[in-house]
């Protein structure tokens, strides 16, 4: 079995300021890490390779230093590392990006690939739908587990987690799964694969050999782009309030278009 | 500015496993000078109900507590890659 | 290639270890630099200068690539009282100018280019890696490391313990023992955020040059320590530091001493406008000479920090650090081509060390805290001595100067008398000279 | 290559619907999708997938503020999966060429969204919590947060039609419904398509065990709480709410509520619609984990607790009288059966 990981290089958000005189992006002293939700992605698939055999290639696309990333799925224990790097893949929205990420994958021919179900710094969830559907995998979106994978029979079955409850769906292989945060821990990895990762030299592709057209990647291939970024208004501190029954009658008032009437599912 | 807020402007790589430790929380209620709840600067020390709580998560690892309380105290530092991860030092 | 075997292993990231790999690799050397934090400089922590004679040695014409804040063109100190303060500065072309005396950087983005010129060296860096113990032979021999990683042991016939003031490696080895209040400062410190050319107009600076101060007196309430503010391109950094056993025997809080000295009225206009980014604190090895421990043994050295070796009086750490790393360095290349990693040759880094400036200086302010800790009158009676001549001399108001002097002498031995001065005066000398 | 853009006209809401009842950000959509066709002087239409009853749900589609219901009803619709329901809509996108579409940014909608905009070749915005249309143009301006709310983005799609936007639930207003309000339904058959998934099982799980990070609602306590029993308080106001219980670090440690619902640094990290904070304190670990929450109402007795600084709502008091008369007041306004 083959199993292909995207992981994603982003920023720490947490530390990602707006500068009020500028009005850009501060990004000094802002670490990059592995978008956590991949490493959810990549822990299980390390758990199906545990568990049935496997081999596991993490896939990055992003700037040279996006090498730290594949480092650590090595240090984890994937088998291989594959860095999409090349400039005519930067400035790419969701679109572009699965457009580069599918081509890559379609290279490797996996049964599945796996996805961490969005990246913490454009929470959008949708570059694995864009690669699911440009390759014609099988998509499972929100997985927190996965009961059991069959090569042979090209079947795998996965629980998949929904507003109203988990729903377990049988799918055909190839798929892509993307995963959640509570699916697993992440395995701490060991010394020596700590080390053959410090080692590792991943295979590097670029356009030439992806051979995309380059009118439909990065900037130039999105179809959205962002015309204005401004801070959220600053959440400050509601003034003191007594307890009074018609303070809290204001209050319930104020609340109550935020409440669904109903809460339940209908079956 | 408070304390907290200061904190807060730091990184921490969290590590769901605790790296400090009392080890006999009955030694702390008879303690008297209690020098982890002053001299901690990320005041991980905190006194409720006579019990000492202990905030690991934001502590900086300066060593501090482990000097003034080796006896009681199970100082290690997280694992590899955990906790306090400054900006620019 | 076995995996897991090195020629050394240095066990921390900070400048001792990195300046120790870094020579190692030089000479080629297979050397393991093991580091616990998220990237090189992310646990590391000093007031932030570094010297250039000690890196210069190491990586020549350091200035042309390393990430530094600004070149440290003068020196100021400040003594201060309630309200007031005595300004010393000294300022020189001579540390304007290449090679430069010293730098201020940012550890988080300093450490992560000296560890980045150790592996263009050759040196094998191990990230996020923290390691537990030592591993011996069954002649007690030290001849690896284990980390806290699964199947995480480290061979080598010789370590370098360069972890930093706590040493929890010399300690699991058995032979450094737990600090003591009295020989750790703690100090607390924040990077302050403000505009380039704010910090040019506040500290009167010129171009990339920068300044430090350090201060004495009222802030640290008779505890005896010091305050800094040393500037940065676009950032302040700004603590205050304390023997340990102070901060417990006065019942000090750090996160409240650091406020206070923001708001002394001399030292908060220069911080004004300025957006604290980040808090921190740390512990300096200030014990000196007297408080060293055991730097040698069967294939183990120890340096930088791990071994005490800071000059607190003078500020100095990183550059004691750099240099005995090297030295450590040096003298593990010597071993390799003997084969012998004893105690006793590898003595040879602390014949080395006694005679560099590293020990020297460590031997002539032994007793210079033991001195304060017993003549407190210095640090606070002196200031305010100092503060209150200053005021009455300076102020022109129709007194003859010569009665001014007197008046002065006379208030001056209202607080210390003429014996104690006398006294004081000598034995200073006698610390500090 | 950019679409013809004239060719496109009309705002289309994607009518999300499981077990034959129409979640209700669907209806969101369409109080907000009623405005901006509106504003473009177009019609506003709803594109409604299922099988069996969902004829019946058309009329409901309409008095929310649709003129035009496109319909499929098939039995390869009746459970949710992306390749039927892919086929369907892109059956009727293709066809109507809407110049906008709306989805939900629901598990479904962001599901079938990023998929669709795949095949339509076009721009997708996710996560949307403002909608607006250009001056001077016909683009949508889609805002939304990004960098974990640190950041919000305006984002268009001005070469490629249709804009498509995922918009979070309950941020937008549903219209009162009309049930006298007209509207045309037209049907459209199944179109051929390749079936890869098939659902197995399904567990609703509304009520007793919605995960706390997911959760439109959290009643939180802490130490002020006081004990395990007075929790009980809790519990009552989040079921008149169809919400969750959660804690601070103190009720987690203290064994008042399980770990798993612990919130803050160490716990979960949450941004539920409504959070109530009771005898919570707000140390800085709690902080983290809750501070993007939409509304944050505290009561606590300490005028002085830093939770107040990030509250919404900042009541002053004791929880174990504020709680209640929440409760009481909120079933008066829901029609809670006592």
């Amino acid at each position: 079995m083959k199993i292909v990981v995207c992981i994603k290089q982003v920023p720490d958000t947490t530390d990602v300021k707006i500068d009020p005189v500028t009005n850009t992006l501060v990004r000094e002293g802002v670490p990059s890490i592995p978008n956590p939700y991949d490493m959810h992605a990549l822990e299980m698939a390390l758990q199906i390779k545990d568990k049935y055999g496997a081999d596991v290639i993490a896939v990055s696309m992003g700037p040279p230093q996006a090498i730290d990333v594949l480092k650590k799925a090595v240090s984890l224990g994937a088998d291989e590392a594959i860095l999409l790097t090349d400039r005519v893949f930067a400035g790419a929205d969701t679109w572009a990006t699965s457009y580069a990420l599918a081509g890559a994958i379609a290279k490797l021919n996996p049964d599945l690939v796996m996805c961490g179900k969005q990246a913490i710094d454009g929470d959008t969830a949708q570059v694995g739908p864009g690669i699911a559907t440009r390759l014609g995998l099988t998509q499972l979106t929100y997985v927190v587990n996965f009961k059991n994978v069959d090569v042979e029979k090209k079947e795998i079955v996965v629980e998949r987690k929904l507003e109203e409850g988990p729903e377990t769906v049988a799918a055909r292989l190839p798929a892509l799964l993307t995963v959640l945060k509570e699916a697993n821990e992440i395995r701490y990895a060991s010394l020596p694969n700590l080390i053959k990762s410090v080692k590792l030299e991943p295979q590097v592709w670029d356009n030439k050999v992806l051979g995309l057209d380059p009118d439909l990647l990065g900037l130039k291939g999105s179809p959205t782009q962002v015309v204005k970024i401004f801070s959220p208004p600053l959440r400050e501190g509601g003034k003191l309030i007594s307890a009074s029954e018609e303070e809290i009658v204001k209050i319930v008032d104020q609340l109550m278009p935020q409440i669904r009437s109903e809460a339940s599912c209908a079956i | 500015m408070k304390l907290e807020d200061k904190l807060f402007l730091d990184r921490y790589v969290v590590d769901n496993i605790p790296h400090l430790k009392i080890k006999d929380p009955s030694v702390c209620t008879m303690c008297v000078k209690k020098q982890c709840l002053y001299t901690c600067p990320a005041q991980v020390y905190k006194e409720e109900e006579g019990k000492i709580v202990v905030s690991y998560e934001g502590c900086v690892e300066c060593g501090t507590c482990r000097i003034i309380c080796s006896e009681n105290l199970e100082w290690k530092y997280p694992r590899g890659g955990f906790g306090i991860s400054y900006k620019f030092g | 290639m076995i995996e897991n075997k090195f020629d050394a292993i240095v066990v921390g990231a900070g400048p001792a270890g990195t300046s120790a790999a870094l020579v190692m690799a030089q000479s080629g050397l297979n050397v393991a630099l093991v580091e616990r934090g998220d990237f090189p400089g992310s646990k590391n922590v000093m007031g932030g200068q570094i010297y250039s004679k000690s890196l210069n040695e190491i990586v020549p014409e350091f200035w042309k690539e390393a990430p530094l804040e600004r070149v440290v063109a003068e020196k100021r100190f400040w003594f201060l009282s309630k309200d007031s303060k005595v300004s010393v500065a000294h300022k020189t072309p001579k540390f304007a100018q290449p090679p430069y005396n010293s730098c201020t950087v940012l550890r988080a983005k300093f450490d992560k280019w000296f560890v980045g010129k150790a592996i263009e060296k050759g040196a094998f860096y191990i990230p996020e890696t923290l390691v537990e113990d030592v591993i011996r032979d069954n002649k007690g021999r030290i001849i690896g490391v284990k980390t806290g990683r699964a199947e995480g042991e480290l061979y080598a016939p010789v370590v370098v313990a360069a972890d930093g003031v706590n040493s929890l490696l010399s300690k699991a080895a058995g032979f450094h023992p737990e600090l003591s209040p009295e020989n750790v400062a703690l100090a607390v410190k924040e990077i302050i955020a403000m505009p380039r050319n704010r910090i040019q107009d506040l500290f009167d600076l010129e171009g990339e040059q920068g300044c430090t101060i350090e201060i004495a007196g009222e802030i640290t309430k008779g505890m005896v320590g010091v305050g800094f503010i040393y500037t940065n391109k676009t950032t302040l950094s700004v603590g205050v530091g304390c023997i340990l056993s102070d901060w417990v025997n006065y019942k000090m809080s750090p996160y409240d001493l650091i406020e206070e000295m923001k708001n002394h009225p001399v030292v908060k206009p220069l911080l004004e406008g300025g957006q604290i980014r980040e808090y921190l604190a740390h512990l300096i090895p200030e014990g000196g000479y007297n408080a060293m421990p055991l730097l040698v043994s069967d294939g183990f050295l120890v340096a930088g920090d791990a071994g005490m070796m800071v000059n607190g009086l003078h500020q100095e750490g990183s550059n004691l650090a750099m240099t005995s790393g090297k030295m450590a360095a040096e003298t593990i290349i010597e071993a390799h081509k003997k084969g012998d990693f004893s105690a006793r040759c590898l003595s040879l880094y602390k014949r080395k060390l006694d005679e560099s400036y590293v020990i020297k200086d460590l031997k002539k302010y032994r007793n210079s805290y033991a001195y304060l800790e017993g003549n407190r009158q210095l640090l606070t009676t002196y200031p305010e001595i100092i503060n209150n001549a200053a005021t009455e001399f300076l102020t022109v108001d129709g007194v003859p100067k010569w009665e001014k002097q007197k008046k002065i002498f006379r208030s001056t031995l209202k607080k210390r008398n003429l014996w104690g001065l006398i006294k004081d005066a000598y034995s200073a000398w006698r610390a500090f000279g | 290559m950019p679409s013809n853009l004239d060719d496109y006209r009309g705002v289309c809401v994607f009518i999300e619907q499981a077990r034959d009842k129409i979640a209700s950000v669907a209806f969101e959509l369409l109080g907000e999708g009623r405005k901006l066709a509106d504003k473009l002087q177009v019609p506003l239409s709803g594109i409604l997938l299922g099988d069996n009853n969902i004829r019946a749900l058309a009329g409901d589609v309409i008095a929310h503020g649709a003129d035009i219901v496109y319909l499929i009803d098939d039995p390869q619709l009746k459970d949710y999966t992306t390749s039927a329901y892919l086929a369907g809509s892109l059956q009727i996108v293709n066809r109507y060429k809407p110049e906008i579409l709306l989805l939900g940014a629901t598990t479904m909608g962001r599901d079938l969204g990023g998929a669709l905009a795949t095949r339509l070749a076009t721009g997708l915005t996710a996560d949307c919590t403002g909608l607006d249309i250009e001056e001077g143009s016909r683009n949508l301006k889609q805002t939304r947060p990004a960098f974990g709310g640190n950041i919000m983005a305006t984002i268009m799609t001005k070469r490629h039609r249709p804009q498509m936007s995922t918009v979070r639930p309950r941020v937008m207003r549903a219209l009162v419904p009309d049930p006298s309000r007209q509207g045309k339904v037209i049907e459209e058959k199944m179109p051929a398509f390749d079936m890869t998934a098939r659902v197995i099982d399904f567990i609703c799980q509304v009520k007793t065990d919605a995960p706390l990070e997911d959760a439109e609602i959290i009643v939180s306590g802490g130490k002020g709480v006081g004990g395990a029993k007075n929790f009980a308080i809790l519990k009552e106001l989040a079921d008149v709410l169809g919400g969750v219980v959660g804690g601070s670090r103190k009720a987690a440690d203290a064994g008042w509520v399980p770990v798993s619902s612990q919130v803050g640094q160490t716990g979960k990290t949450v941004r539920p619609k409504i959070y109530f904070a009771c005898g919570i304190s707000g140390a800085i670990q709690h902080l983290v984990g809750m501070q993007t929450s939409d509304v944050i109402v505290a009561i606590n007795t300490d005028k002085e607790a830093p939770i107040f600084k990030v509250a919404t709502y900042s009541i002053v008091g004791d929880l174990l009288q504020v709680v209640p008369m929440f409760t009481r007041i909120f079933k008066k306004r829901l029609g809670t059966p006592e």
